[in-house]
């Protein structure tokens, strides 16, 4: 920072961001700090990291953080729970369903009577979605007909290379490295939604800030989006912006690089709002599949979930 | 001085004492006579006040001293420090003085466990002379002694009488250890155990005298 | 008082500082009131979830400690009464001690496999080196003029051990054992959400991701209870039988 | 032979196992051998980051210790001395010694900040009950003859714990520390990795979500080597002072 | 049947016995006399083979029975457990009929710590009577006993070493305990401790003959 920039710094409303270390978020965070689109927005970015999901989340209830990242159905959970927060889309990356390269298994139905491992729990989106899918598509009952091994993402993704399980569902940067040791994707979330009459550009992963925070600060919301996108726009058109992010990419090979990078693009979702019906659609969806466990009480998507951008 | 006046001591439903009474002052010494398991041990926990559950009263000095039936030592602590730790007011010197007065002069930096059991009575002895007691209790204090040992403890506890002039409350199975220390005796017999009536607190000193 | 009347006005006390915590705190959905964990523990029972959960969790917690309790046992007596093998054991019991629970499970996980023979296995592993620790300290303290009068008296080892060696290391046992119990719960739950599909740790670990404090307690006090009554009925009178002799 | 070495042969027998597993087990990204930990190692150690990380978890490991031990003897103590006392505050302790790490660490940070006070406090509060459960059964145990004689010889309170009490309970203290600094360290990981920055729980979790085992694992051999030469630099030593009435 | 040749016995730098060698046959009774903390316990725990630190040798049967010096009971254990936990052999009806022979009959189901001093030497007694020993070693048996009870124990004792002719060997200060059931007396003195020249192994009942 020249001198000058530091004056104008000092002044400007920090936003502090808690975040999980090793997450791809880190990587549109850093390209925003590092091209200074924080301060061209009018805030400052100070990022927390966190070793684990839960620990941002406590990190944002108790103050200590101003945003975090999350995906929208939580939030509406969190929302009709009472607490305030608003969301602000960031990926619409999503997983898929992946088996071993000598898997014969063509359909979801080739998974019958045998293991899938899930990383993200008996409510994990993606698993829900699969679980529609296959009812709808072949009138298969996924989770009745299948044993489910629920597990941290590192050991899911363990277990599905050596093949303990038939079938693995895993965070995305996990996938990234299963398909890039080998596996094969059987079908991803995205073809899944499609077939359910979803729209798949609806991001699910998003930041989240407390409506108390954007009273005190009303432009953030905007300013957060607009630095976020720069970042999008800058990744998703310049290789070169990718090479400093490469050392905590954790990308062992230039191939592991290369699928990250694209999938991360393939994430980025159109500008602009959330279109509120097709989230309502979708989350009819999950209200029907996760049921309260899910979402909570809620039956219907909770107003004011989504900050307006424009 | 001291007045022991106990109408009942039950051990669960068990009556073990009952009607004892006594008055002590300074400088006098009761012998307390009886079988064993008679109660005497119980008796001297009362009169000591390490056991408050039983009918009646007994008044008692503040500065007491106790020599248990069993040596009851710190087997943590070095001879010295048995002595030292109880009575901080005692300087080494005169620790180690004592310890030299009860024969365990080179034993002073030993543990407990590795003294003869005579030397750790001994040793719980000179823990009891070592401070300046108005009361002193002894509980069989001179067994597990030779003869000519044993002889030299009662010496020095007669030393100890005459010089501090505590009340004493000692018991023994030894005539001839109370006829040496005692002013008088007190023997329980009975179940529950009380003054033997006939020789109620025989007076040895008189008896002699006649 | 009678026994029963104090813990129960004690647990009361409990509640009461509870209330009052979640009414100055004013956020049920940090420290929702006891009140408000009615209704969802309710739904959980009826749905049957809450007991499924629980059994799988208890079986685990008894499998481990029982487990744990056994080894730790032997291992530490030997330690405590024989000076050299204590030599020689005594840098592994340091290393597995302090290794963390994470790296154990996840060793287990990827070793045997997510099942739960590798669960019982990893919390097993980890609580055998802190019971064996507090025991050897129990086996050192031995009293050795008992130890002489057996040898004299040829006292056969198995009647050395059970009315020598058990009663003198009882309170190390109990102690060892509550603390241990507890532990043992913790890191089963730790377990559960790492590679487990059902269990309070699974449970607690979701809604925790839900942030649903609520469902956390409920599943974490469903387990405490359990741990009272065990407590209550078995615990406390046998140890109250062991302990007869101090207190005649 | 002389105890360094037998610690010697003894360590280095346990890395020889750990180089046969990891041949056999052949996946060095589910066990590496002991020498593919020398480089990471070595280069964690130069950029810094490791001395870093583990100042953080051992300051806070040193604090929760002291806070956790200093309490749970002071309330062990009490409780095992006055059956009514223990009476009231059972349930409590039972209800405290089971509640999951999890839910008391939450708690801690929600209320009372994401900052290094409520890290050492949740810790604490972990620990607590666990070293009063098993000094209470030292407490106990405390010998009612040596009592008695501090009655009638008019010990002062202090000098009465220090000389009478103290020594009888060393084999619980020795017990409770030892297995107690393995568990607070363990559950710093977990206060650490909900809701730290840094420390050894941070780096551990971190490089266990990128599943990086040797990582892992030179960050939690890196806190196994400082216990180890606190064992045997502090701890034996005192505990050969403490202990030497027995082997006299 | 037994001898015992002890060159040296040293704790740490300590020397406390030297050249202390006898034999004892079946039916004898040795008793061990010296001062207090001469070593006549160690003597005893080098024989009965608790302490093997030791040089020289003892040949020793293998049915042993000993009464320390202090009771060392189960305290965890009723009166009765004791024995029949030492001796499994044993009817609890035979233990209960030793019991009542050391006068402790109504104390069957009571605790060691129930008991008074007295009476838990002497269930130290019973235990140590309740088997068959082929060696009886005692240690200062009868302290701790009123004259009435010592007598009691002294005469039970007498009849054991009838009934079932062990070789005994046993400490006491009191010489006249020593004349009552020892054979031959042993006497240590010195430092190091060494067997007293002169009267060597005093044969009582010879002298008593002559
Ligand atoms: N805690 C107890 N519970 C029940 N009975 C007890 C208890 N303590 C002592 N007794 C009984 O009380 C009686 C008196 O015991 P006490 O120790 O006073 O005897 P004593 O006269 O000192 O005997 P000794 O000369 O053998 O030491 C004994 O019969 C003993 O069995
Ligand atoms: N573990 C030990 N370490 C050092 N010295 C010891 C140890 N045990 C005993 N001694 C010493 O050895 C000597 C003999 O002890 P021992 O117990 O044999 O005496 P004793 O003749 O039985 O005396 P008493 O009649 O008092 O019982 C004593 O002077 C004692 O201090
Ligand atoms: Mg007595
Ligand atoms: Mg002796």
């Amino acid at each position: 920072l020249s001198p000058a920039d530091k004056a104008t710094a000092s002044d400007l409303p920090v936003l502090r961001a808690a975040v999980l270390k090793i997450g791809t978020v880190n990587w549109e965070l850093d390209t925003i700090k590092r091209n200074g689109f924080d301060t061209a927005n009018g805030f400052e970015l100070s990022v927390v990291p966190y070793a684990d999901n839960g620990a941002t989340r406590v990190a944002l209830e108790g103050g200590e953080a101003d945003v975090a990242v999350a995906d929208w159905i939580w939030v509406a959970r969190q929302r009709a729970a009472g607490k305030d927060y608003v969301f602000i889309p960031y990926s619409k990356a999503v997983g898929g369903l992946v088996v071993p390269k000598d898997s014969t298994a063509t359909t979801l139905e080739d998974l019958r009577g045998q293991k899938i491992g899930i990383a993200g729990g008996p409510v994990d989106k993606s698993w829900l979605i699969l679980q529609a899918f296959a009812q709808k598509e072949y009138g298969f009952d996924l989770a009745a007909e299948t044993e489910q091994v629920f597990g941290a993402p590192p050991l899911i993704f363990k277990a599905g290379l050596s093949g303990e399980t038939a079938g693995s569902i895993n965070f995305w940067h996990f996938l990234a490295k299963m398909k890039a040791a080998g596996m094969r994707e059987l079908i991803s979330v995205e073809t899944a939604a499609i077939a359910l009459g979803l729209n798949p550009d609806i991001p699910l992963l998003g930041y989240v800030l407390k409506e108390s925070y954007l009273q005190e600060h009303p432009e953030m919301a905007k300013a957060l989006y607009g630095a976020s996108r720069a970042a999008k726009d800058l990744l998703a058109s310049d290789d070169a912006a990718w090479e400093p992010l490469r050392p905590d990419m954790n990308a062992k090979t230039d191939a592991a690089f290369e699928t990250l990078r694209q999938d991360f693009r393939a994430g980025i979702p159109a500008p602009g709002n959330i279109d509120v019906d097709g989230a309502a659609t979708f989350f009819t969806l999950m209200v029907s599949l996760g049921g309260e466990k899910l979402v909570g009480g809620v039956k219907e998507l909770p107003a004011g979930l989504f900050a307006d951008l424009e | 001085m001291i007045s022991v006046d106990i109408k009942t001591k039950n051990y669960g439903q068990t009556r073990v004492l009952k009607d004892v009474s006594f008055e002590l002052q300074r400088g006098q010494c009761l012998a307390v006579l009886g079988k064993s398991g008679i109660g005497k041990s119980t008796l001297l926990r009362l009169v000591a006040g390490i056991d408050h559950d039983f009918e009646g009263t007994v008044r008692r000095p503040e500065a007491m001293a106790i020599v248990f039936q069993e040596p009851t030592l710190l087997l943590w602590r070095r001879a010295i420090d048995n002595l030292l730790i109880i009575h901080p007011q005692l300087s080494e010197a005169a620790a180690r003085d004592m310890l030299a007065k009860v024969g365990l002069g080179d034993k002073a930096d030993m543990y407990p466990k590795q003294l003869s059991l005579g030397q750790q009575r001994r040793l719980s002895l000179a823990r009891a002379f070592a401070g300046h007691p108005e009361l002193l209790i002894l509980d069989e204090p001179f067994v597990s002694l030779d003869e000519a040992t044993a002889a030299d403890m009662i010496a020095l506890t007669q030393t100890l009488m005459r010089e501090l002039t505590p009340a004493t409350l000692f018991v023994t199975h030894e005539k001839e250890e109370a006829r040496q220390l005692a002013d008088r005796t007190l023997e329980l017999a009975g179940s529950p155990a009380t003054v033997v009536p006939d020789c109620k607190i025989t007076e040895f000193r008189r008896e002699e005298a006649s | 008082m009678a026994t029963p009347i104090i813990r129960a006005i004690s647990l009361m006390a409990l509640l009461c500082v509870w209330f009052l915590l979640a009414a100055i705190g004013g956020d049920p959905t940090v420290l929702p009131s006891p009140a408000a964990l009615v209704e969802p523990f309710w739904q959980e029972l009826v749905s049957g979830e809450l007991v499924y959960h629980l059994t799988m969790t208890v079986a685990r917690v008894i499998a481990a400690f029982f487990t744990a309790l056994a080894a730790g046992i032997v291992l530490g007596f030997l330690m405590g009464t024989r000076p050299k093998l204590d030599k020689w054991l005594d840098p592994w019991l340091v290393v597995f001690l302090n290794l963390p629970a994470l790296v154990l499970i996840v060793l287990c996980y990827l070793w045997i496999g997510l099942n739960d023979i590798a669960a019982v296995t990893a919390v097993a592993l980890n609580k055998i080196p802190g019971v064996a620790t507090i025991i050897r300290e129990g086996a050192r303290a031995l009293d050795p003029e008992l130890k002489s009068m057996a040898t004299v008296f040829r006292v056969r080892p198995f009647t050395y051990l059970r009315h020598f060696v058990v009663p003198q290391l009882a309170p190390f046992i109990a102690g060892a054992s509550r603390s241990g119990i507890a532990v043992i719960w913790k890191v089963v739950l730790v377990v559960e959400f790492l590679g487990r599909s059902n269990g309070i740790g699974f449970q607690i670990h979701l809604y925790f991701q839900l942030f649903d404090v609520a469902m956390v307690l409920v599943y974490s006090l469903s387990f405490i209870a359990l741990m009272l009554s065990i407590e209550w009925l078995l615990l406390q009178p046998v140890e109250k039988r062991v302990q007869a002799w101090r207190l005649a």
